[in-house]
C-alpha cells in the first residue's frame, strides 16, 4: 500500500484525532454493524419474536456521539440506536438477552426486543412513543444543571420525531435554562414510509433549533470523523455551561423501517447511493490510508467479535424466560402491594 | 356474500363512505402509499387522491385536533391512530376538544370525527405495542366509543360513525385483522350504534365481552357445553353508550355474569357493567357478578410466558364460569 | 386643527387605506376598548361570576386581523380575544349574556364568561387549553385547502402559548402543506406571572417560523394599521394558496392576566411606557390628522356605543340561567341518547 | 399544635421537604415569585432559589416528562398542573413514561415524583376548571394515586408520597384550599399510603368517598343521624392501591353500602369498588351498592344551576342511603 501513500492523503494531525480515539471508534463502529446486521438474520430465522429495527448504514450517527461518555453520563434513546447502547458499553449479552426477550436481559422480557437499556451505563431503556426519551433526556439535563454536575444528556431521534409536540416543549426549555443536552437528529430521509418533505417545511432540520435559540448544525452522518469531532465540541460546551446544540446527521437506513417492511416506498437507486457512502467502509479506508489498520488486522477483529456475538447468542438462547409470576415484579416499589388475581 | 377478513372489512367500509361522501377523507401516519401498517387503507390514496388520503407527520395531537377542525367545518375526518399506545399524545385533542365541543358552544359547532384505534394484545407486541385504553374515553361523555368484533360489525359500525353526528374512538383489535373471516353482504349495510348483540343463546348464565374477548368468551362457552353448562353470550360492541337493556334482559334470565375484558382489571369498563348491574338487578343476582380481566400491571409485558399469563382466555373464562356456578 | 396640518402628517395616500376602512377599523377598536373596560367593572362589581381577562392594551392586534374577514372565514381565539370575537361580528348581546353566563348566550351558560363564539359568524368557541384552537383552527386551514375553497383560518394566541407541543405540531402541519392559515401572536411580554424570556431562548417568537418554513414577521403590534396591513397581506397570500405566515405583534397588556391578578410581578414603569403606545388613542390621533375623526364625533361614538352596551347588560341581565335539567343537552346528537339520573 | 387550612398543610409540606432534601424541587406554570395561582408555592421560590422552584414555559409534556428524567437520576421532583383539565397535554408522559419506568427496566430505574394536580367543581370554574381525572390514573399500574380531604391528609400523604419510591399522581381539591381547617401538630408526621380513614364510625351503612365529597358525605351523616340512620363514613384518602380492608370490614359491619363521586358517574373510580365490593362481599349485602355521582355530562357545565344540577350533595346522599335503607 506504500505506493498509494500520497500527499492527499489524510495524516492524523490533519485530523486532530488521537490513534486510540480513531481505534475506538473504528471498533464501535464495526462491532455494530457485525452484531446489527447478526441481529437481522437472526430475526428473519424467526429466532425471537417482535421485530427488529436495523440501523446498519447510520452507525456513525450513533457511535460518534456516544463514544467517549460517561457512565454517568445520560443517553435517551429512539429505537434506532443499537449502536448508541453498544458504543455506552451495553454488553452484547445484555443486548442479545434483550431481544431474545429473556430473564437475563437488563428488562427481564418486560418491555420489547429494541428496548436496549442500562442504568449502570447510563442508558434509557426506550418507551416506544416517538421523541419520549427526548423529553426524558431532557429532564436528566435538568437534573444535571440544578445538582450542578458536569454531566450531560445525549437525546437520538429520527428526523420523524421532531414534528412530535413533547420534543419540542424539550428542546424549547432547554433553549432557556441552557441545559447541558445534545440533541443527535438521525435524518435518514424517512419516517417509516414518509418522505422527510412531508414531515417538516424545511430543507435542514438543524434550522429548527433557531426557534429555541441555540446551534444547530447539519453535517455528513456518514463520515465518523465529522460526527464525533461534531459531538465532542457540543459535549464540551454543554459541560461548561453554553447550553444544547442540535446536530442534524445526514444518513441512510439501507433496510425496512423494521425487517418487516419490505420499504418499497424508495426508489433503488436512491439506495444504491447511499450505499457508496458505507460509514464502516469509509471509517475503514481511512483507517488503512493512516497507516492504523491492515485487512488482516480488521479479519482478525472481524473473526474476534464474530465470536463473541456467537457466544452471546449461545448465552441468550440458554437463559430462560422469566416465570409467569415475574409479571407481577417491579410494578412498584416494595413498599406498595401489587394485588394478585387468584390463580 | 363475499368471504371478509376484518381488517378488509374496515377497509371497505372506508372504500366505500369515501366514494359516497366526498366529505370524508382520512389522516395518518404511513397510511398513504404504504396502505397503513397493518394495510388497513391499502390502494386508498391511489384511489382518492394524496388530498383525501393523507400521510401525516409524526403528530398524533395534530392529526386529531386537526380533524376536529376540519370536522367542524363540515368534513368527516377518519384519522388514524397507528396504535393505541400512541393515543396518549392526542388526549388533549379528544377530551378537551371533540368530546366537549358540542356541549361546551350549546350545540352551535358539531364534530362528526371517527378516530381509528387499532389495539389489543396477543400479538407479541409487549408494553407499547398491545395497549388498548378504552376505559380512558368510556368515562367521557360527549364521546361515542366502538369496539367490534366481527367483520360484519367493522364494517357496519364504522360506517354508521362515519354518517354519525358525533366523535367517535373506535377500537379496532390488531389480533382480530387477518384471524377473522365472515361472508358479507354485497349491499350496502350498517350495525346501529348502542347496540350489543346476543352471539350464542344461553340458559344458565351470561358472558358479557367485547373485541378479542368476545371470541375467547365464545371457545369459554364451547368447552362449558360440554360440561352442561349454557352460556349466553354478549357483545358489546358499542362501550359507549353501552347498551343495558340487552345485558340486563339477558340476566334477567340466567341470574349470573361473568364480565371479560382483556385491559388490565382495575377501573376498566367491565367494573362500571358490573356496578349498574348490582345497582338495576340485584334482586335477580343469585351469584357475585365475576370479572375475569387483564392483569392489575401494565399492560402487557413482552416474553411469552408473561403475556400469556396477563391476558384472559377461555380457560380462565371456564374456570371463573364453574365457581359462579358453584357459587 | 387646520394649523396643525404640515407635511409630517400622514396622509390617506401614504397609508393607503380607504376612508371606510379606517374608519372601521377604528370603530372596532372603540367598541372593543369600551366594551372591555365596563366588562372589567361588572366584574369587580361582582356582577358576574368566573373572572375576566381584560385585553385592554392589545386591541389592534385582534382587530386588525379579524376586520374584513369573511364569516366562512374561521378565526381560532383564545381567552384574551374579545377583539376578534367583536370584529368578527359578536353583538354586545351575544357576549355579555355569554359572561353572565345566560340561557341567551352561544353557550347557553355551558362554558365559561370568556369562551365567546358563535358558528354563523365563524368564531371558534375556546377551551381552554393554552394553544387548543391553534390545532383546531389549523385543521379547519386543512378542510379549506382539501374543499378548494378560498377561505382562511386565522389563529390567536399568546407568546406563552408558542411553549405547547400542540402548537409545534399544528404549525409544522401547516408549513408542509401550506394552508390558507395565519398565526397571529400576541406577545405581550408575560404569560400570566411569567416573562417572555423564561418562555423561550429567543427574542423574537417570530423567528419560530423557521423551523417551519414560512413566513415570520414581528411588528408593532398597537400600530392598527401596520397590524391590518401586514395580516391583510398575509391573508391575501393565504387565499392565493401561498400558504401561512405567523405574525408577532408586540404589545402589551394593561391590567392583570385576569381580574383577580393585581400583577405584582412588572415593573410600574413597564406599564407606563406601553401606556404612552395606547392603540386605540394612536388610531385616534391618526384619524384626527387624517380629518376623518373629530373630538365631536368621537363623543357622538362613545355615546352610542355605551348605550348599546348598556342595552346589552340589561338583555342579559334579564335573560334566564338554562334550567338544571338543561345540562343534559348537547352532550351528543339526537340520535344517541343520555342517561339521566333519576331525581 | 397550630391551626392550618388545607392549602397551608400542602405550602408546609413542600417546604419541610426540600429543606430535609435537596433532591426536592419543583416546576410548574406561575409558581415562582408569584406563588402558583392559588398560591400554593407561596414564599418557596424566595426561600429555596429558581434553581428548586422553577417557573415553566407553558408545556405539561415537559413539566411532567422532564420531571421524569430527572427522578430518574437522583432527584425527587413535584411538577405542579395548574389545573387538572390541562393533565390532557402530559398524558404520554405519565402513562407511558412515569408509570412503566421500572416495569420496563426489570426495576433499574425509577421515578419518584410527586404529581400535584389541582382539581375539583364548586367553584364557578366550568367546563375547564372544575375537572377531575382520577380514573384515568386509576386504572394505571405502576402509578400511586392520592387524594387527601384534611389539612392533616394533605400534609401527611405528600410527604410520604415525596419520599417514596413510586410515581405520585396527588389530587388537591381547590375547593378544600381555605374551607378545611385544622390543628396540625408541630413536629413531622406523615400519613400511610394505601389506608383509608374511618371519619365516623356508624353501624346502619357504610358511605365511601373521597375529597370534597368525603366532607359533604360527614354532612349527610349528619342530616340521617336525625333521622335515626347511622351511617359509617370511610374517606379513602389513596385511590391507587385502594384500601379494601378498611372498606370491607366496614360493609361487613353494615351490610349496605353508597358510593359517592364527585366525578361523572360512568367508569369513575367507585364502579371498581363496587364492582369489587360485590365479588367480594356479595353474600354480605343486603341492598345493592348505590353510587352518588356527578351527572354522565362533561364535567362540568358553567352556570351555577348547571353546575348545582352535575354535583353531588348532601341532599342527594341523604336521598341514596334512605333509599338504601328501605332496602
Ligand atoms: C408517537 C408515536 N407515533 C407513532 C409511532 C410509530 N413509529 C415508530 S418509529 C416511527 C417512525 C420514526 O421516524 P424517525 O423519527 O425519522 O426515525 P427512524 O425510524 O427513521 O429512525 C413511527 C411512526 C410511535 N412509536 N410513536
Ligand atoms: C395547557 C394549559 N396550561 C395552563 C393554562 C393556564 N393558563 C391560562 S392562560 C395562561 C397564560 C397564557 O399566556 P399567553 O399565551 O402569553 O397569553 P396571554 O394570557 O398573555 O394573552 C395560562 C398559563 C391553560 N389554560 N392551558
Ligand atoms: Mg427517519
Ligand atoms: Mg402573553
Amino acid at each position: 500500500m506504500a505506493a498509494n501513500q500520497t500527499v492527499n492523503k489524510p495524516s492524523l494531525k490533519q485530523i486532530s484525532l488521537s490513534e486510540e480515539t480513531l481505534m475506538g471508534l473504528y471498533t464501535s463502529l464495526l462491532r455494530v454493524r457485525l452484531l446489527d446486521e447478526r441481529l437481522r438474520k437472526l430475526f428473519r430465522q424467526g429466532r425471537f419474536a417482535g421485530t427488529y429495527f436495523s440501523a446498519v448504514g447510520q452507525e456513525a450517527t450513533t457511535v460518534g456521539p456516544t463514544y467517549g461518555l460517561r457512565d454517568e453520563d445520560i443517553i435517551g434513546p429512539s429505537h434506532r440506536e443499537i449502536g448508541a447502547a453498544v458504543t455506552k458499553g451495553l454488553t452484547f449479552n445484555e443486548i442479545i438477552a434483550q431481544v431474545f426477550a429473556r430473564s437475563t436481559s437488563p428488562d427481564k422480557g418486560k418491555s420489547h426486543p429494541c428496548h436496549y437499556g442500562s442504568r449502570p451505563k447510563g442508558v434509557i431503556h426506550p418507551a416506544s412513543t416517538v421523541a419520549g426519551q427526548t423529553v426524558v433526556a431532557t429532564g436528566c439535563a435538568m437534573a444535571f444543571k440544578i445538582q450542578k454536575k458536569d454531566n450531560v444528556a445525549v437525546a437520538f431521534f429520527g428526523e420523524g420525531a421532531t414534528s412530535r409536540g413533547g420534543w419540542h416543549e424539550a428542546l424549547n426549555y432547554a433553549g432557556v435554562h441552557k441545559l447541558p443536552i445534545i440533541y443527535i437528529c438521525q435524518n435518514n430521509m424517512w419516517a417509516e414510509s414518509v418522505p422527510s418533505t412531508l414531515q417538516a417545511g424545511i430543507d435542514r432540520f438543524a434550522d429548527r433549533a433557531k426557534a429555541y435559540g441555540f446551534p444547530g448544525v447539519t453535517i455528513d452522518g456518514n463520515d465518523i470523523v465529522e460526527v464525533y469531532k461534531t459531538a465532542s465540541e457540543a459535549i464540551a460546551r454543554a459541560r461548561a455551561g453554553q447550553g444544547p446544540t442540535l446536530i442534524e446527521c445526514l444518513t441512510y437506513r439501507w433496510y425496512g423501517h423494521s425487517e418487516i417492511d419490505p420499504a418499497n416506498y424508495r426508489r433503488p437507486e436512491e439506495l444504491e447511493e447511499w450505499k457508496k457512502k458505507d460509514p464502516v467502509v469509509r471509517a475503514e479506508q481511512l483507517m488503512i490510508d493512516l497507516g492504523l489498520l491492515t485487512n488482516e488486522k480488521r479479519e482478525a477483529m472481524v473473526e474476534q467479535i464474530t465470536a463473541e456475538i456467537e457466544d452471546a447468542i449461545k448465552f441468550a438462547e440458554a437463559s430462560k424466560y422469566s416465570e409467569p409470576e415475574e409479571a407481577y415484579l417491579d410494578v412498584y416499589s416494595e413498599k406498595i402491594p401489587v394485588r394478585r388475581e387468584e390463580s | 356474500m363475499k368471504t371478509t377478513t376484518y381488517i378488509e372489512a374496515i377497509t371497505e367500509a372506508m372504500a366505500e363512505e369515501m366514494a359516497r361522501d366526498e366529505r370524508v377523507f382520512l389522516i395518518g401516519e404511513d397510511i398513504g402509499l404504504y396502505g397503513g401498517v397493518f394495510k388497513a387503507t391499502k390502494g386508498l390514496q391511489e384511489r382518492f387522491g394524496v388530498d383525501r388520503v393523507i400521510d401525516s407527520p409524526i403528530s398524533e395531537a395534530y392529526i386529531v385536533g386537526g380533524s376536529v377542525g376540519a370536522a367542524m367545518v363540515g368534513m368527516r375526518p377518519i384519522p388514524e391512530i397507528q396504535f393505541a399506545d400512541f393515543i396518549t399524545p392526542s388526549m388533549d385533542q379528544i377530551i378537551q376538544q371533540a368530546a366537549k365541543i358540542r356541549y361546551r358552544t350549546g350545540g352551535q359547532w358539531t364534530c362528526p370525527m371517527t378516530v381509528r384505534v387499532c389495539c389489543g394484545g396477543d400479538v407479541g407486541g409487549g408494553l407499547y405495542h398491545s395497549q388498548i385504553n378504552e376505559q380512558w374515553f368510556f368515562s367521557q361523555p360527549g364521546l361515542v366509543v366502538l369496539f367490534p368484533s366481527t367483520p360484519y360489525d367493522a364494517k357496519g359500525l364504522l360506517k354508521s360513525a362515519v354518517r354519525g353526528e358525533d366523535p367517535v374512538i373506535y377500537f379496532e383489535h390488531k389480533r382480530l385483522y387477518r384471524s377473522i373471516k365472515e361472508d358479507l353482504p354485497e349491499e350496502d349495510f350498517t350495525v346501529p350504534i348502542g347496540k350489543a348483540a346476543v352471539r350464542r343463546e344461553g340458559k344458565d348464565i351470561t358472558i358479557v365481552a367485547y373485541g378479542l374477548m368476545a371470541h375467547r368468551s365464545i371457545d369459554a362457552a364451547k368447552a362449558l357445553e360440554n360440561e352442561g353448562i349454557s352460556a349466553e353470550i354478549i357483545d358489546m360492541r358499542t362501550l359507549l353508550p353501552w347498551d343495558r337493556e340487552t345485558i340486563y334482559e339477558s340476566i334477567k334470565k340466567t341470574s349470573r355474569a361473568v364480565l371479560v375484558q382483556e385491559n388490565t382489571k382495575t377501573g376498566g369498563v367491565m367494573a362500571e357493567v358490573s356496578a349498574s348491574i348490582t345497582e338495576d338487578l340485584f334482586d335477580y343476582l343469585d351469584a357475585p357478578v365475576t370479572r375475569v380481566c387483564g392483569l392489575d400491571v401494565p399492560m402487557l409485558p413482552f416474553a411469552p410466558p408473561l403475556e400469556h399469563f396477563f391476558l384472559p382466555n377461555a380457560d380462565k373464562i371456564v374456570k371463573a364460569v364453574k365457581k359462579v356456578m358453584e357459587y
